[in-house]
């Protein structure tokens, strides 16, 4: 269209309009935001169709002979520029992939695309949709990556690394934290290395990101030992208190000896009790908050302090979901190290009421094993099956980390 | 076909302050010994489409290794999103789209434009259109500003390698305004003047960082054959000169272009030819082939005599290539025998086989890369064959140009999603419409009256862009005259002694104490000499007893024992005592005391 | 006491009786552990005065010409062994600092015993109790140190931190992770670095803890940047994204520019409003979870993921908040990195409900200047106050940063 | 005033498998390159007193490095408290006590061991009783047990430079069982004797670490002057010259403890003579000077003669306060002149004055540390005077001992807090019973009818300690004669060629690979050699051409290319073949070929 803003004719395409400002991308290609009131000699000269301004061309991708199972949930990794709001948000579309991963050539991709969810809008229905989806794919192929958003990654794969019981093949979560339309997007070597730990010899549930902010390692952490620890940078994810599972680097992957080999059998068990509270413990936080909060849950995970401590106001809230047959669980806000309630009066105090001490276990992590322990184990078991080392959930040895 | 002369400028100043999206300042750039390596996808644009600008960067392959400075953080890294824009930098660029007649948008909105250079950390830069429409009077009459852009600087280039170009991120995200007038310059002499005035404009302003490359050049040209972009213009006689060579090239190309019609570039590939260089006496190809590379060569269909001929030269048309996949250049028939290479000939000859009317060319490269370079020169042939010139070039310090990149389109811009459009109010507008740079006749009866110096210095001040010095000079000694006697004589001066430029982040601490301490002039000079040329760090300096004025009793002692040894008079007092010691001291003052002493 | 046990005749000192066993300090130095019922023959030789067997001889501290309030309030670093349940009980004892603390020297200690508190029992309450004691004593001293728990150390300095808004020596927390009856104890370094910084220019709360494992380095922490992060590593406080604000090492103090310098006048706004939540989101929060520990807060803390986001699931229990009158404040549970909420369209969203995005903030520090700002500022300015940069609990520039 | 000797012993002995309260495993322990530095405070105990030999450690001021090992974690830098006790090592310890014939306590609970020599990063050792009042039956009737303890043990030192300790923590936290025995100990045959009744119990266990020092002993010794107790004594012979030593030792001592009384020790105080030495022949003071250090000279009051004379050794006593705190030694006026020391001596003794009976002596050592020795020296001298023996004693090889640090109070005990007490139920006392070690004949009898080998073998396996090693090594080849084998003939072999500890941790692999391959004796016996001697590594050994067997088509074929060389027979096939080759093969099969040929 042809028009005049402010004394001054221009051209452009008009891609928009939004509270009352059309967006109009000027032949320079600039987008200029102009409020509809302050134009005039509006001359559309041609109707540009949708597909046109978004549409790609879709070349079939090529087939290699490592077969990996490619399922998406949404996320970063898979998100284009909304321009209707100006925000990224998330739409699948792998051909993206085609150009831009170096190694694709040597697989053959057996799609999935789920509908896409924003991560932080992902609930313990949505780990049941993408357990089945992975159970659904895995028989037929080497390995899965899962393409899902950074924000809540680590308890999507760690909620999926219980369920798991035993796996056939890597399942192995790939996320981005600069989406996919920016030349300097973190996708592309990520999926380059996802898909490398996803045809191995794994049979465990992984997330892969980078491993530092240089374009050249990826690094694959165990799920149930993972966190997101910083908000944007490329290496956000973490292997708390431990070293990364397996690396990526110049075309070869290595994988830790610890990590668990891929078994015989595919042995889901999707059930969740989803009743489970995570209590964050600080200086304000009241028996009366704390009641709030536990309120109906079968279990509670409190991230208390230091070693594993709250304050004495609890110890009756505490008593109370005892009483009624819950359960309280510790964990550590430090994130870092293990609770060990034997060092202090208080500490012990708690564990005499019944509290279950969680070595290192991470909170989040601590939380949703307690959901499948609940809904998969007899009542009986769960104090112990929550101090088993079910995933590798917890670290047998901690070493002096330098970068914790 | 050719055309009139159409000729735009794009002038780019840097401001400086705090960096554009985040609180790292534009001043001070020390390593910090860490570096981060990257690289870079082409993605597609808004509208799906790659831009020609980035393919054509991509099929180059190369990694970004950025060396991280003192003044940047995570932003310029991409490591985070960038903050809120920084309002001083809004400000002057509305001020100085205000000063230059043009219309302010209704809201700022930020795009990216795709640059995968690995200039930007990014991949793209983050521009806005603040304003448009505008124009500026020259003696041809006014020629527009069709927009005035506040943009993200790029990061500076440390060097190349094998395939690694090495930044610095100290550059990057420090404000840019970037002025761009419409092709409305008629010839060379127009091109100066015009940028002459809206340099002007800037310098004027005092908000332009004071560093080397604070304001440069781009320049728009055409003649018919589609745009070219001279980029990165540093100085305004440069800008003369690229214009005459631009004009002179595509005037020959032009001339040459109906002589290609139905050449068979195909013709053209690339043979691996190394062993018959084994014993060459080239050096340059001897050096070569001792770090592994190979020799290549291929006949030029039908470009024998244009390759190197009087005004023809399609063999640097074709060097310009090989150039940017990283070899040396080329070495063509029009130019051989040369450079060492002449027993090879015949046998070369022999394999390629040039007919009547072509040439042949030899390169050093890897086979890798052979295969790229073929295919671009092929696809510039044919392209020069149709006259179908635009491309970024980028100018020489002798004026001439090089072939930087394609043009890019308007494919590479999009919008940055990460910053909100942020609406220009009323009170912005008229905080802007305050720092409207002045004219020059007010700023200097303004820096007369302000700070009582002449018109001819407050004239010269003005010009070379340190009225905002002055000013802060002049905050820190307490002392206008001195202040200017520090501008116009000392640091001349110093930096011709010593051949640098004097940084100012260097200079105010200096002068901070110098206005604690109350140094007159010639203390003062000589604490600049001692800092400056002596490089005695500032802590050594100020304890230091040369700049201890020798004064009072002193003084006097001096001038008694000097008396002594020989009767002192008011003449030789000053180089007498200036013999004895280092010291500063008033002149004034000894002759004072000789005329008591003599009394 | 002589007596019998299996057999054997035997000869010690009664220690404690608990839970039906005796605790006998043999002669050879071991405790043994029996049953009341296991024993024989008793033979009761001596009693020896409780105060024989736990007294100290107590010399008075020496006097330096630096004057250096000392204020204890319990925690690890005067914690001693309690032989009655065995475990570590705080008790406060200055005098063990004699003969640990190579430069008490220098030091003239004006001591302030309060009762001890155990760290994880600290309340807002405590900390105006531990602001008025600092106040009271500032102005008689250089400076302040501050024994605290290590548990709830970040808590109560960044408390202080607000409630001071000018000070006019430094107040140095100190803690140490191995109670000082221990030869290994982190404690006396601790001191000894606290001391020196406590007697600096400085006009700001810090924390002062090992900067690494070894005994070479003590690490001056911005109280507001502070967050432990080990619950057991000497070094487990980190100036969290940045560097910390001071070192000792070597007998001598490097102090970053960035410190701010004591002031003319002790100004303390000792008031709190603490009815503030602080919530962990994660993908099992429900809006009733959500709904329950907001009820009645003046304002909420939200530890979102990534960028700061929550599940859309949220946003009416967020406008409900709002439209009574109170706040949402978004801080990221990932710890490192700022929220920016500009990113994507849910973080546009939550803006557009007046969620308030507070940079890279740390959580627990949004909470407690929350509970600072509403019981000190205007109503009308609580947003405004919050986006503004206090104490420095927000960076204005982040680094780069290998060990986060 | 002196009585019958009485002598008890310690025996510590290192459980193999797991820490005591981590993770990590007691065998590997490569080094990790890290390193951490530590300082240890003194520290009351549970009585609110100072231990002597803290006190005493303290006075010499040092700092510790740690090195990290792979089987070192955060508990072993004291960054993480205890985890659960190690069931293993509970229940073995448990078993050991039942079958010395203890009672077993009804609760485990946990000492700190104050230790602040830094062989423990924490400071104290952790320890607690399991069994007491046991005995053991010998030829001088039984000797008691009083306790056993199942304790961690310390660091392992790696030396001690300019005051800093440099220990690895590989050792650290290997569960120790400590036997203490009675002093029911009558003289040294009878020492040896209950050592080896109670060693042989741990060695028929199997339970012991497989390494150099994981049996240790400690004498306590005491002839009416109050205990001495002489630690880390290696082998039996050791505990016979120790006892002998010390025997002589305080007989001496008490013969010259009255001639001491009313000395004035106060006279000692060293004056810095270095300025005497600046052109000394002394070598080592040259030396030591050159290093910076200085020399002290002090008069010893009364001391002349019995400083190194006959088996008079007050030199030695005072020698060995000065190396303690870093000094290489003393010399003294008994040995004086002597190592390059005589022109100095007139000025010496002129400045030092001794009078009548008096010796004096020289050191060299440093300003900071010369003080500390002298207030050593006295203290030490005036505790012989009064026949105040009570220390700890450390033994050289040559069973002669030195002092090591002051007697250990029981104040250096108190409760370990971070671990709960562990009550001693039925069924563990139960599973502890269940793997009481077996005497000698029921395991020899074991061993032969499980494993088919001679009574001769079984016996020497068993006091060799190979009992276990003998299961595993037979699990692994599948071949209990081969391992008997491999255990007394092929390892010793290898140990004594390579003057190497054959190390199980690189043995197994092999052995499992043997088993795999189901190598036969000459093939594997081939393979140790490659792999011990040569130093072949485990990959490249199993792919090379020299274990693979010369056998079948290949034997025969070599033997006809022999045969037509010259006629073989079947006495000189053997060494022929063997001529020809490196490879492995069955002389009989080669033998049964030649026949074969032959025929």
């Amino acid at each position: 269209m042809e028009f005049t803003y402010k004394d001054t004719k221009m051209k452009g395409v008009l891609v928009s309009i939004s509270e009352g400002n059309l967006n109009i991308k000027l032949v320079n290609g600039y987008n200029l935001l102009v409020p509809g009131s302050s134009i005039s000699d509006i001359n559309i000269i041609e109707k540009i169709q949708q597909n046109q301004i978004t549409g790609e061309t879709s070349k079939p991708l090529e087939k290699g002979t490592r077969k990996v199972a490619f399922i998406g949930t949404g996320g970063t990794i898979a998100s284009r520029v909304d321009y209707i709001t100006g925000a990224v948000k998330p739409v699948l579309n792998p051909g993206f992939l085609r150009e831009s991963v170096s190694n694709l050539s040597k697989y053959t991709l057996d799609i999935n695309l789920l509908e896409a969810v924003l991560s932080e809008n992902i609930t313990p229905d949505d780990w049941v949709v993408f357990a089945r989806a992975v159970k659904e794919k895995l028989s037929a192929n080497d390995g899965a990556v899962i393409l899902h958003g950074t924000d809540t990654m680590s308890y999507t794969a760690s909620a999926l690394s219980f369920m798991f019981q035993s796996l056939t093949g890597p399942v192995v979560f790939i996320g981005s934290q600069r989406s996919s339309d920016r030349p300097s997007s973190d996708a592309f070597l990520n999926l380059e290395g996802g898909l490398e730990f996803a045809s191995s010899d794994l049979g465990e549930v992984c997330i892969a990101m980078h491993e530092n902010s240089s374009d050249d390692r990826v690094a694959l952490h165990r799920a149930v030992r993972s966190r997101k620890m910083h908000s944007s940078r490329r290496d956000a994810f973490h292997s708390m208190g431990t070293k990364p599972l397996g690396i990526y680097e110049n075309n070869k992957v290595t994988i830790s000896p610890e990590a668990k080999l891929r078994g015989e059998e595919l042995i889901l068990n999707e059930k969740l009790e989803t009743s489970v509270a995570l209590v964050y413990f600080h200086p304000g936080l009241t028996a009366e908050d704390f009641t709030a909060m536990t309120e109906g849950k079968r279990a509670t995970v409190i991230m208390g302090t230091g070693l594993g401590h709250t304050g004495t106001r609890l110890y009756p809230v505490v008593k109370d979901i005892m009483d009624r047959g819950d359960h309280v669980l510790m964990t550590t806000q430090c994130l870092y190290g293990s609770v060990n309630m034997n060092v202090y009066s208080t500490g012990r105090e708690l564990l005499r009421l019944g509290v279950i001490p969680l070595s290192n276990m991470l909170p989040e992590v601590a939380m949703i094993k307690a959901m499948h322990v609940l809904a998969n184990y007899p009542e009986e078991d769960f104090r112990n099956t929550m101090l088993s080392n079910l995933r590798g959930e917890m670290l047998e040895r901690e070493f002096l980390q330098e970068d914790y | 076909m050719s055309s009139k002369v159409m000729v735009g400028l794009e002038i780019h100043i840097q401001l400086g302050g705090r960096k554009l999206f985040c609180n790292c300042k534009t001043e001070s750039s020390n390593e910090t010994g860490k570096t981060v390596e990257r690289r870079l996808i082409a993605t597609t644009g808004e509208s799906g489409k790659y831009d020609p600008a980035a393919v054509y960067e991509k099929s180059r392959e190369r990694s970004f290794k950025y060396s991280l400075t003192d003044n940047s953080c995570l932003l310029e890294l991409d490591e985070e999103p960038p903050h809120n824009i920084n309002p001083e930098a809004l400000r002057k660029a509305l001020a100085m789209s205000m000063a230059l007649n043009c219309k302010v948008v209704d809201r700022v909105s930020y795009m990216r434009k795709i640059v995968i250079d690995g200039s930007n950390t990014s991949g793209f830069q983050r521009t806005s259109i603040v304003g448009f429409n505008g124009y500026v009077e020259t003696s041809n009459g006014p020629v527009g500003i069709s927009t005035i852009c506040l943009e993200e600087d790029s990061c500076r280039k440390i060097e190349e390698k094998n395939g690694v170009v090495h930044y610095s991120l100290d550059r990057l995200g420090v404000p840019l305004l970037e002025i761009a007038t419409e092709p409305d310059i008629i010839d060379e002499d127009h091109a100066v003047e015009t940028a002459e005035i809206i340099g002007k404009k800037l310098i004027l302003s005092g908000w332009a960082r004071k560093a080397p490359d604070a304001i440069r050049q781009d320049v728009n040209f055409s003649m018919g054959f589609g745009r070219v972009e001279i980029k990165g213009v540093p100085k305004l006689s440069t800008i003369r000169s690229a214009i005459s060579y631009e004009k002179e090239r595509q005037t020959w190309l032009a001339e040459l272009a109906p002589k290609f019609k139905g050449t068979d570039w195909e013709r053209i590939k690339f043979q691996d030819v190394t062993e018959m260089f084994r014993q060459t006496k080239s050096k340059v190809i001897a050096r070569n082939l001792k770090a592994g590379m190979s020799v290549y060569g291929t006949v030029l269909p039908g470009l024998a005599g244009f390759l190197k001929n009087g005004s023809y030269k399609m063999g640097k048309e074709l060097a310009d290539v090989a150039k940017l996949f990283g070899s040396g250049g080329i070495m063509h028939s029009d130019e051989l025998p040369g450079y060492g290479v002449e027993d090879e000939l015949p046998k070369l000859q022999e394999l390629l086989k040039p007919g009547e009317g072509d040439g042949y060319t030899i390169i050093v490269s890897t086979p890798r890369i052979i295969g790229l370079i073929e295919d671009s020169m092929k696809s510039r042939l044919k392209k020069l064959e149709r006259m179908d010139l635009p491309e970024t070039r980028v100018v020489s310090d002798d004026g001439s140009t090089h072939l930087l990149r394609p043009l890019p389109g308007g494919e590479r811009m999009y919008p940055e999603t990460d910053i909100q459009s942020i609406p220009l109010d009323a009170i912005l507008l008229e905080n802007a419409a305050r720092i409207i740079p002045k004219s020059e006749e007010q700023l200097i009866s303004e820096l007369i009256s302000s700070y009582g110096i002449s018109k001819q210095d407050a004239s010269v001040i003005i010009s070379s862009g340190k009225a905002q010095s002055l000013k802060e000079y002049t905050g820190l000694l307490q002392n206008s005259k001195l202040a200017t006697r520090i501008i116009l004589q000392a640091l001349p001066e110093m930096e011709k002694k010593t051949g640098e430029t004097i940084s100012e982040t260097e200079l105010l601490p200096l002068l901070e104490e110098a206005g604690k301490r109350k140094w007159d002039r010639q203390i003062l000079e000589r604490a600049l000499d001692l800092y400056f040329v002596d490089k005695l760090p500032l802590a050594n300096l100020l304890s230091s007893e040369m700049i201890k004025p020798l004064e009072g009793d002193e003084l006097k002692s001096m001038i008694e024992n000097l008396d002594s040894e020989e009767p002192v008079d008011p003449k030789n007092i000053v180089p007498r005592i200036r013999a004895k010691t280092n010291r500063p001291f008033n002149p004034a003052d000894a002759i004072k005391l000789v005329r008591e002493i003599s009394q």
